[in-house]
């Protein structure tokens, strides 16, 4: 199989990387602190996202190794606590929200779109900065004690009855909102009045379809969340009973704000992965995708459903039965267009050239994952369903299979295909190849028996659990090793791929988009001169007439 | 399936002769084709911007909606403890700021600096009124022991109000939900007058630079956004008011 | 194996024993969950199986060796209107049947016995209407449906009876009902599934279900004496209840026997069926629940009663069929002290 | 997609958007009409009208909010882009308000 490539790199003896490029046309901290370019945000952001991701993994590494005994000897009760409330605060506010649009979105939009740079190149920069501050605030509030109310931030536990740093935690999601706010009205603006000439709607990458679709999600969600979180502040610190039923306050409508901002926020952590996952299918079977506007659409249908549906994950909290019912409905509405989606990338395949690159391995990982994961959503989308598998295992597994098996396998995908755009040098395919399908085999470890367990009733969020569970716990135990090997490796071979990795060109992997058109890494500036656009995405033809052109005119 | 480039419908058209004149402009990024596009830009982005406002005081208006609903005769008797020529005065003043701030914007598409200086300073003037009346009212009200959660106190509630004698006094536990009421007003309150006393220092920076020239040489997308983002704080004051003050006069 | 290493031979073997994949179904709405998961179980697996299917046949069909190359597709309405209508169709079913189980599981049928249930950081406290109290344990009857009414005096948790497929959050301020009719006697796990604090984990119990007769036999053997409306009674006398709700043509309060289940007109028009949540509602905040026909004078017990006392008043208005019963408790508690006395406040949470 | 509503969406990318300057007329008379609004709106709250006091000074908001929209934030002259902006803000608002209410209003119809 190792011969199925699409590769093609310069001849290594003779090839270099470009003398000017945007890693070294400034040096220096300051150049990079200080910078504007997308280019360099979005690797800021790739080592701010990767630095949080190591913090949540420990933690989750721990709380994994807690639950090898039923007993949950290895730590306290507390102890645990902060640590599933670190991982999920982590992971999903400092890790998931912001890796995809902020690293993937921040390189690639203007590259694709055939600008120079975002529309506000200074406030790509400040929601940087928010992010890190965010992120300050948090990792205080953690080293400072830390905070027990796991990262739903359930009143009235986080308001009245748990003394860690709920403030601490609150302010740096918070401020880290504003981030996501402002890099999605960046992208909304860019893409909307930045585009190249000739590149229209229907032209587009479906990347930017479904990045443009989760910056609406950042725009129109986020700031709810931070009424939200600001109500808890408040009340905390000065006790103005909005959430408290002792007052009459009404504990659910923190839920209602919270999930309002946290289920949109959901198809934020999952579109910026459906869109690289159509970029990667289309390049590796060599075709265009199958359906292109209905791919398109249902981005933008996702992003709009995803504002009506909240409100089932309180089906069993005592919201009205008839308004589940309609939440439920609006549920199964918003799985079809994901349905659609898979359908239409495994159809893309069909009578492509297919090779098996290292992110098309990622993209099988990604259709295989996803689709569990989005058929145990519906299956908790169902009212009486969802009543025996919520709060358990069960949902824990689920969100996993789409965050982690989807989002993350995508986020992989995603990197490796544009790891020699980014920097200009190839990683080591045999290496990807294997880690690719080591990540797939312990993920499943891990995360598949967590349904079973799920099923039988094993809550989520405990510390220590009846010894019949114990069997399926070390299994998944198990596989949280073998994932964490699965992260470490990619880690490593990219570090070394930085100086080692051959030279990989303008177009390794004779990609169709725009951001393969031009040399790699690019020029600051991204395009010596506007380009203007008169074909299709995904136009494999074309390319192959260019390339056939540009053989000519050198020969 | 090809295009023509002709054809196309996207913004950033290739530099005619015409728009070769303008690339030098000190104004124009580097990375926008146009002045135009640049305006746009700026413009749909200040809009996007207004949209999670909107969003941001519509989680304050739905947790607002739900309790009046609740505990109506609690928030009738809490609005009836609002000022309420201070309440129409602020109203008032912050249109006129309104106004002034339009005028402002529109001296400036006409390129006349002392018109735009004379107008915004009238703003900021109208804006630090409407403060310092605010803060009025809310001294007025922590006097009461009105402010919940620091020193409220149901006192005033149980009691028939001097002021409205027709008005029966509360039951106690109808009593205590007037802090829901009051707690929201002053969340409410607050929020806008924070995003008032922004409005204020962001104004202060905009005179100086008006007083340098800065927005009547043709580049005035910075008084145009700010314009929107002060109708908008006018907009939510123009909700709040009705909201806060007006349950119920007639009781 | 058991040749190479005895010891890891047992290990295993313990292990496998140990090893339950699928829950016991021990009441009677469980087969009723389990075939629908069953049925969404088919969906996902064949669903995924199509994928799979897809992915790995065209993979070996179409891979770069075999086929150099590809041929540009542009889509296929026919196509896409077959995998947006056929999932659509399949949710659809989905969400009517899921409905149908929900509201089964949610609506009590009108014969079920009620227990009541108090959560709180972090044990479960059950009350009998018999007077049985149990801390982190339950005794129901198998073959009779049972409806619990539940409350938490401080964050929310969550009754969680696997073996029996309910679970339902117990919320602060708010009564929440589940109701099942055990099958299999047994004991079964019972769950906090809410987070709930530090000690979330340990906020766990057992469900026991008894055979009609030895449940006959437990609830003789473990009687605290005083039934739960005999306590209510007591409280309603202390609280001074009796002097404005004593059933009496010119009392100040409407009368309260037989209330329980009747609909009330309320001062402001509507019309309002008397459940367990709105008594408790109303003894908390009067003014919210104004009958027509009687002045707004009532005071509010909010901090003087505990969830216990507010089941017991509950249950006590709730069998209240006369009010011969009240007009005597107004005679002996003028004798007595009329003085609030709250049992148990310091228990829950109580801000003022 | 059809042809015509593929159209639409691109209709809201104005090649050339010509800067509207709105004469200080229109300006002084949506600000005469602000402040009758405001007279109107105490005056209407002290009225006795039932439900519809809270009606009326919703309405009365809103008619103000939609002016100042219209003229004073340039609205009315705006591209198709900056009005498809605002409605979806609005529409976004109502979602979370109105959703939340079935919640709220529907909770006290069964016996749960």
């Amino acid at each position: 199989m190792s011969a199925s490539t699409v590769l093609k790199l310069p001849p290594q003896e003779t090839a270099d990387l470009p003398k000017k490029s945007y890693l070294n046309s400034e040096y220096g901290l300051k150049s990079w602190l200080l910078t504007r370019d997308h280019k360099r945000i979005a690797i800021l952001y790739l080592f701010s996202t990767v630095f949080f991701f190591t913090i949540g993994g420990t933690a989750a590494a721990f709380i994994r190794l807690n639950l090898l005994t039923p007993g949950g000897e290895l730590m306290a009760a507390d102890t645990y606590n902060k640590l599933f409330s670190i991982h999920g605060i982590i992971m999903v506010f400092f890790f998931l929200v912001p890796i995809a649009p902020a690293v993937l979105g921040n390189f690639l939009i203007p590259l694709m779109i055939g600008a120079k740079d975002v529309a506000f190149p200074r406030l790509n920069l400040l929601s940087w900065y928010l992010f890190v501050t965010g992120g300050a605030c948090e990792l205080y509030a953690i080293i400072w004690g830390g905070m027990d109310t796991g990262w739903t931030f359930t009143t009235p536990l986080s308001t009245h009855y748990v003394n860690t740093h709920v403030i601490g935690a609150a302010l740096g999601i918070f401020i880290a909102g504003f981030s996501s706010i402002l890099t999605g009205v960046n992208f909304i603006v860019t893409i909307h009045r930045l585009r190249a000439p000739g590149m229209t709607w229907f032209r587009l990458p479906l990347f930017i379809w479904s990045f443009y679709a989760t910056s609406i999600i950042f725009v129109l969600a986020t700031p709810v969340i931070a009424i939200a979180l600001v109500l808890i502040m408040m009340e905390r610190t000065i006790g103005i009973g909005v959430f408290d039923p002792a007052r009459g306050g009404d504990p659910l409508l923190f839920q209602h704000l919270f999930w309002f901002y946290s289920h949109p926020a959901v198809y934020v952590m999952i579109l910026p992965g459906m869109g690289v996952i159509s970029e990667v299918v289309a390049c590796f079977s060599r075709k265009r995708v199958f359906g292109y506007t209905a791919v398109a659409f249902s981005s933008v249908a996702i992003a709009v459903f995803s504002f009506f549906v909240w409100a089932h994950h309180m089906f069993i909290m005592g919201i009205s039965n008839y308004s589940a019912l309609v939440f439920s409905l609006m549920t199964m509405l918003v799985a079809v267009p994901s349905a659609i989606k898979i359908f239409n990338w495994s159809s893309t395949m069909y009578k492509g050239s297919i090779t098996f690159d290292t992110p098309m391995l990622y993209t099988f990982s990604f259709i295989g994952l996803f689709t569990m994961g989005g058929m145990t959503g519906v299956m908790l989308g169902c009212l009486g369903m969802d009543i025996h598998l919520t709060e358990t295992y069960f949902i824990v597994a689920h969100f996993h299979y789409v965050m982690v098996g989807g989002m993350v396998s995508a986020f992989m995908a995603g990197l490796h295909f544009w790891w020699p755009k980014m920097t200009g040098r190839m990683y080591p395919e045999a290496l990807g190849r294997l880690a690719a399908s080591v990540l797939f085999i312990g993920f499943n470890l891990t995360f598949f028996p967590q349904f079973i367990l799920g099923y039988m009733g094993m809550p989520r969020r405990y510390h220590a659990y009846p010894p019949e569970f114990q069997v399926l716990n070390v299994l998944s135990t198990a596989g949280a090793s073998i994932l964490a090997v699965g992260y470490l490796l990619p880690m490593l071979y990219l570090t070394w791929s930085l100086k080692y990795g051959k030279v990989a060109g303008s177009n390794p992997w004779r990609a169709t988009g725009l951001e393969w058109q031009i040399q790699s890494p690019p020029l600051t500036e991204n395009f010596l001169e506007t380009p203007v656009v008169d074909f299709e995405a995904y136009d494999f033809e074309w390319l192959a007439n260019k390339e056939k052109n540009e053989v000519q005119s050198v020969g | 399936m090809r295009c023509n480039p002709l054809d196309s419908q996207a913004i950033a058209v290739p530099a005619t002769k015409s728009e070769i004149v303008h690339e030098h402009s000190p104004h124009l990024e580097h990375h926008f084709a146009t002045e135009s596009q640049q305006r746009e830009a700026s413009n749909f982005g200040m809009w996007l911007f207004l949209l999670t406002e909107i969003m941001f005081f519509g989680g304050m208006f739905t947790a607002y909606l739900i309790y009046r609903i609740w505990y109506y005769p609690a928030f009738v008797a809490g609005s009836h403890w609002m000022i309420i020529w201070a309440g129409t005065l602020n109203t008032v003043v912050l249109i006129c700021s309104s106004f002034t701030m339009a005028m402002g914007v529109h001296s400036a598409e006409i390129r006349n600096r002392k018109l735009l200086l004379r107008y915004l300073i009238a703003t900021l003037l109208l804006g630090c009124v409407f403060l310092g009346i605010k803060a009025f009212e809310w001294h007025d009200e922590w006097e009461h022991h009105h402010v919940p959660g620091l020193n409220f106190s149901i006192n005033e509630f149980t009691h028939v109000d001097p002021r409205y004698p027709l008005d029966k006094p509360l039951p106690r536990d109808m009593a205590e939900k007037t802090q829901d009421y009051f707690s929201l007003y002053f969340l409410l309150t607050g929020v806008h007058a924070l995003h008032m006393l922004i409005g204020v220092s962001i104004l202060l920076f905009i005179i100086f630079h008006a007083w340098r020239g800065a927005y009547t040489t043709g580049n005035m997308n910075f008084v145009e956004n700010f314009g929107l983002y002060w109708h908008f704080v006018d907009i939510v004051w123009i909700f709040l008011f009705p909201l806060l003050y007006l349950i119920s006069r007639h009781q | 194996m058991h040749f190479i290493s005895p010891v890891l031979w047992q290990f295993l073997v313990k292990w496998l024993s140990r090893l339950p994949l699928f829950p016991p179904e021990a009441s009677s709405i469980a087969p009723y969950t389990d075939a629908f998961f069953f049925f969404l179980l088919l969906i996902s697996i064949v669903g995924t199986g199509i994928v799979v299917l897809m992915v790995v046949s065209f993979s070996m069909l179409y891979r770069k060796e075999k086929n150099p190359e590809a041929t540009q597709i542009e889509g296929s309405t026919l196509l896409e209107a077959t995998w947006t209508i056929i999932p659509l169709a399949l949710f659809m079913i989905a969400f009517v049947w899921g409905a149908l189980l929900y509201f089964r599981i949610y609506n009590p049928p009108t014969n079920a016995m009620n227990i009541y249930i108090v959560g709180k950081q972090w044990m479960w406290k059950a009350e009998h209407p018999g007077g049985q109290h149990e801390i982190n344990a339950l005794h129901v009857p198998t073959g009779r449906p049972v409806q619990l009414t539940m409350i938490s005096q401080d964050v929310f948790h969550s009754f969680s009876i696997p073996a029996f497929r309910v679970k339902r959050e117990v919320i602060p301020g708010r009564y929440t009902t589940v109701w099942f009719e055990a099958t299999q006697p047994g004991t079964y796990h019972l769950f906090c599934t809410q987070y709930c604090g530090t000690l979330h984990s340990q906020m766990i119990g057992e469900i026991v279900a008894l055979t009609p007769d030895d449940y006959q036999k437990w609830t003789a053997g473990s009687t605290s004496g005083a039934s739960l409306a005999q306590n209510g009674e007591r409280l309603f006398a202390s609280l001074g209840c009796a002097s404005c709700h004593s059933g009496s043509p010119d009392a100040h309060g409407p009368s309260l026997a037989e209330v329980y289940g009747s609909k009330l007109q309320m001062a402001n028009g509507s019309f309002v069926t008397v459940d367990d949540a709105f008594l408790r509602d109303t003894i908390l905040n009067p003014t919210m629940h104004q009958v027509a026909g009687y002045a707004p004078i009532m005071p509010t017990y909010q901090g003087q009663v505990s969830e216990e006392g507010l089941i017991s008043l509950v249950e006590y208005i709730k069998n209240l069929n006369s009010n011969y019963r009240v007009q005597q408790t107004l005679n002996t508690s003028q004798v007595q002290t009329v003085a609030p006395s709250a049992p148990a406040t310091g228990q829950g949470v109580v801000k003022q | 997609m059809t042809e015509h509503s593929k159209k639409e969406i691109l209709d809201t990318e104005p090649t050339h958007h010509e800067v509207h300057i709105v004469s200080p007329k229109i300006y002084a008379v949506i600000f005469i009409t602000l402040l009758f609004f405001t007279g109107l709106t105490v005056a209407a709250s002290y009225l006795e009208l039932g439900v519809f006091n809270a009606v009326v000074a919703l309405a009365i908001a809103c008619t103000k909010a939609v002016l100042v929209i219209l003229f004073f934030m340039h609205v009315k002259y705006s591209s198709r882009l900056t009005k498809l902006t605002v409605a979806a803000g609005f529409f976004t608002f109502l979602i979370l308000i109105t959703m939340s209410l079935t919640d709220y209003i529907s909770r006290a119809w069964g016996l749960w």
